[in-house]
């Protein structure tokens, strides 16, 4: 069953991969593109659009050959950088108002050069010498009070915030909602067990256990965790008996009749 | 006088102008290099000072420079009066800014809570409020809007400037939601941003460009 | 320079010495006599501190006193605790500092992400963007731009002073609009740039605080 490898190999996952991809290292696709472009070592002016198409599409493939969700915006621009790559490619037949695929990897590469000068930008920013870093104000200052005058110390953020507060509490009334989560709870994964465990009467992988049609992301995750503590739970309560043969092998469960097996 | 080392001196000087204390010699001494020779240098740096706006003085055994006395009638130096405005003041003062021009039952309308008169004086005399008129409906309620004062204070070049809530949400200022609903949002981070639309009621705010 | 008023100069520095928030010009000239000269009394100043341990400084168009720049490690100051500043908050700020007044969808479009939340809250309690009114196009939308605390904070005089600036407009880097439309034009090519002036008003100044 295919599910039965999935508590090992999520567990394993990590070490097992060559390169670690770390996805949350990066601030988006373009970013990605970026970082990938400057392994051509080249000026991004005489950047290959080509070549970082496929670079691109390789990260991306090896993403999810690790398992690793990717979210849709960065599989939008693969989709877009493999249409780019076509028309680049194949002789250009588009309509007199859509962009050849020049400009459109021109403007690309324009894309590139734009943020790569806004990173290095904010970098000398924060490189400068700063107020309360390197040099500083008054450090005891005096006031005075021109011609009587009081200061009122509310600042453009004070007045935003209160009225974003004001909104807030008209969109969810004066008192805190919280959503019901889409997690996938201890209790469903008890009820779960319990209906199923007394059709298994051998040891079976854990993993059998959980919902079906589950899709990669959180609610999956959840499914896995919470299928795991209804486990702990029900061995507990002398229910089943819980066997693991070692780190990270898969988990059997089985059931007790009665106390005995 | 002896030749004083630039340096130190120039060091003396900052050390004394952003230290927020009066410092004693040997708390100065000790920012400074060991071979600096701090009796001269302070008695270099008061005589320099003598004549201008701003004066070295000697409190006891502690340094610190203080407005020239002769300049405190021009300065007037009562001590600044710094003011704190409560929560339901800067709502109120928000929601002016976003709604005006707009009646006092409106305000309380829209903040959910009663508007005591006490609020709207505060705003009156910070100067930043004042009346637009009265409204044509029964009762001929006065309306509020703010002032170019308001403006001023608050960088703003118009009230239109203001952001609007969906830019207030983009910014993280509408933000209430749990931790997991955050982590779920970058979990699927596919939908460029929901705000826009769902918010799309709070956009026709009266957001009046024209101030006026 | 002209003979300057020795005791105009006095006030001036006393009032510039005891403040540690820049004072904008505008509340510089109330505190002076009517007929006194701000400019050349502020340039004065300015040359008179030049070489000393505290500098005068402009940010934008409020003044202040600093701690000379070089002098920083030997004031042995405890610094700040700041808030890290994150990397999207940084590429954020950088962009509405070059790109100033820029809309929240050309920050998006430049950084290829959407605003996330903890940016421009973050930034804008920092006192460091405010809104810059209202692009003339379909649905009006705001801009961002920087405020004189963020060119106090950084030491600069003036936007036109960003690390840079200079080459990148010079490259084509600080056109804001989205990058195929650009790039249209440039293949429309014969027609010159009329993007110039929507775009980025950094080298003609500018950064107007509503304050003047």
């Amino acid at each position: 069953m295919e599910n039965t490898d999935d508590f090992e190999e999520q567990a394993k996952a990590p070490a097992a991969s060559p390169f670690v991809i770390d996805i949350d290292g990066f601030e988006g696709p373009i970013d990605v593109l970026l970082t990938l472009s400057r392994e051509q070592k080249v000026d991004l002016t005489q950047i290959s659009i080509l070549q970082l198409a496929d670079q691109y599409l390789a990260f991306v493939s090896e993403a999810s050959r690790v398992n690793l969700e990717l979210a849709a915006d960065y599989l939008v621009m693969a989709a877009w950088l493999a249409y780019l790559k076509s028309r680049l490619l194949l002789p250009d037949m588009g309509a007199e108002d859509e962009p050849s695929g020049e400009e459109m990897a021109a403007a690309l590469a324009f894309q590139l050069q734009r943020l790569e000068a806004m990173q290095e930008a904010g970098a000398r920013l924060l490189a400068r010498d700063r107020l309360g870093v390197d040099f500083f104000p008054r450090g005891e200052p005096e006031k005075f009070a021109f011609s009587g005058e009081t200061v009122y110390d509310v600042t453009l953020f004070d007045l935003l915030k209160a009225y974003g507060d004001i909104k807030r509490r008209k969109e969810g009334g004066a008192t805190l909602h919280i959503k019901p989560w889409t997690l996938y709870t201890v209790e469903e994964a008890l009820e779960r067990l319990h209906g199923l465990l007394g059709n298994t009467p051998d040891w079976a992988s854990l993993s059998r256990f959980l919902p079906p049609g589950l899709e990669d992301g959180l609610k999956s995750r959840s499914a896995l965790a919470s299928t795991f503590a209804a486990s702990l739970e029900m061995a507990r309560s002398g229910k089943i008996r819980i066997r693991q043969d070692g780190v990270f092998a898969p988990i059997y469960v089985c059931a007790l009749r009665d106390g005995k097996r | 006088m002896s030749k004083l080392n630039k340096q130190h001196l120039r060091l003396l000087e900052a050390v004394l102008f952003a230290t927020d204390a009066p410092l004693p010699e040997k708390a100065l001494a000790n920012r400074l290099p060991e071979d600096a020779d701090l009796k001269a240098l302070l008695s270099a740096l008061k005589s320099h000072y003598a004549e201008r706006g701003v004066h070295l003085d000697k409190a006891g055994k502690a340094w610190a420079f203080r407005t020239a006395p002769d300049l405190g009638q021009q300065l007037s130096m009562a001590p600044e009066v710094k003011r704190k405005l409560g929560r339901a003041t800067v709502e109120t003062l928000a929601i002016i800014a976003y709604h005006q021009p707009v009646t006092r039952a409106e305000i309380e309308d829209i903040r959910g809570v009663g508007v005591s008169k006490g609020t709207l004086d505060v705003l009156l005399e910070a100067g930043w409020i004042r009346p637009r008129g009265r409204r044509k409906t029964p009762g001929r309620p006065m309306t509020w809007g703010v002032t170019d004062g308001f403006l001023d204070h608050f960088g703003l070049e118009s009230a239109g400037d203001l952001p609007g809530v969906a830019d207030l949400k983009a910014a993280g200022l509408l933000d209430s939601r749990a931790a997991i609903d955050i982590h779920r949002e970058y979990a699927d981070a596919a939908e460029p941003e929901e705000a826009e639309e769902e918010t799309s009621d709070l956009l026709d705010d009266p957001l009046d460009p024209g101030g006026g």
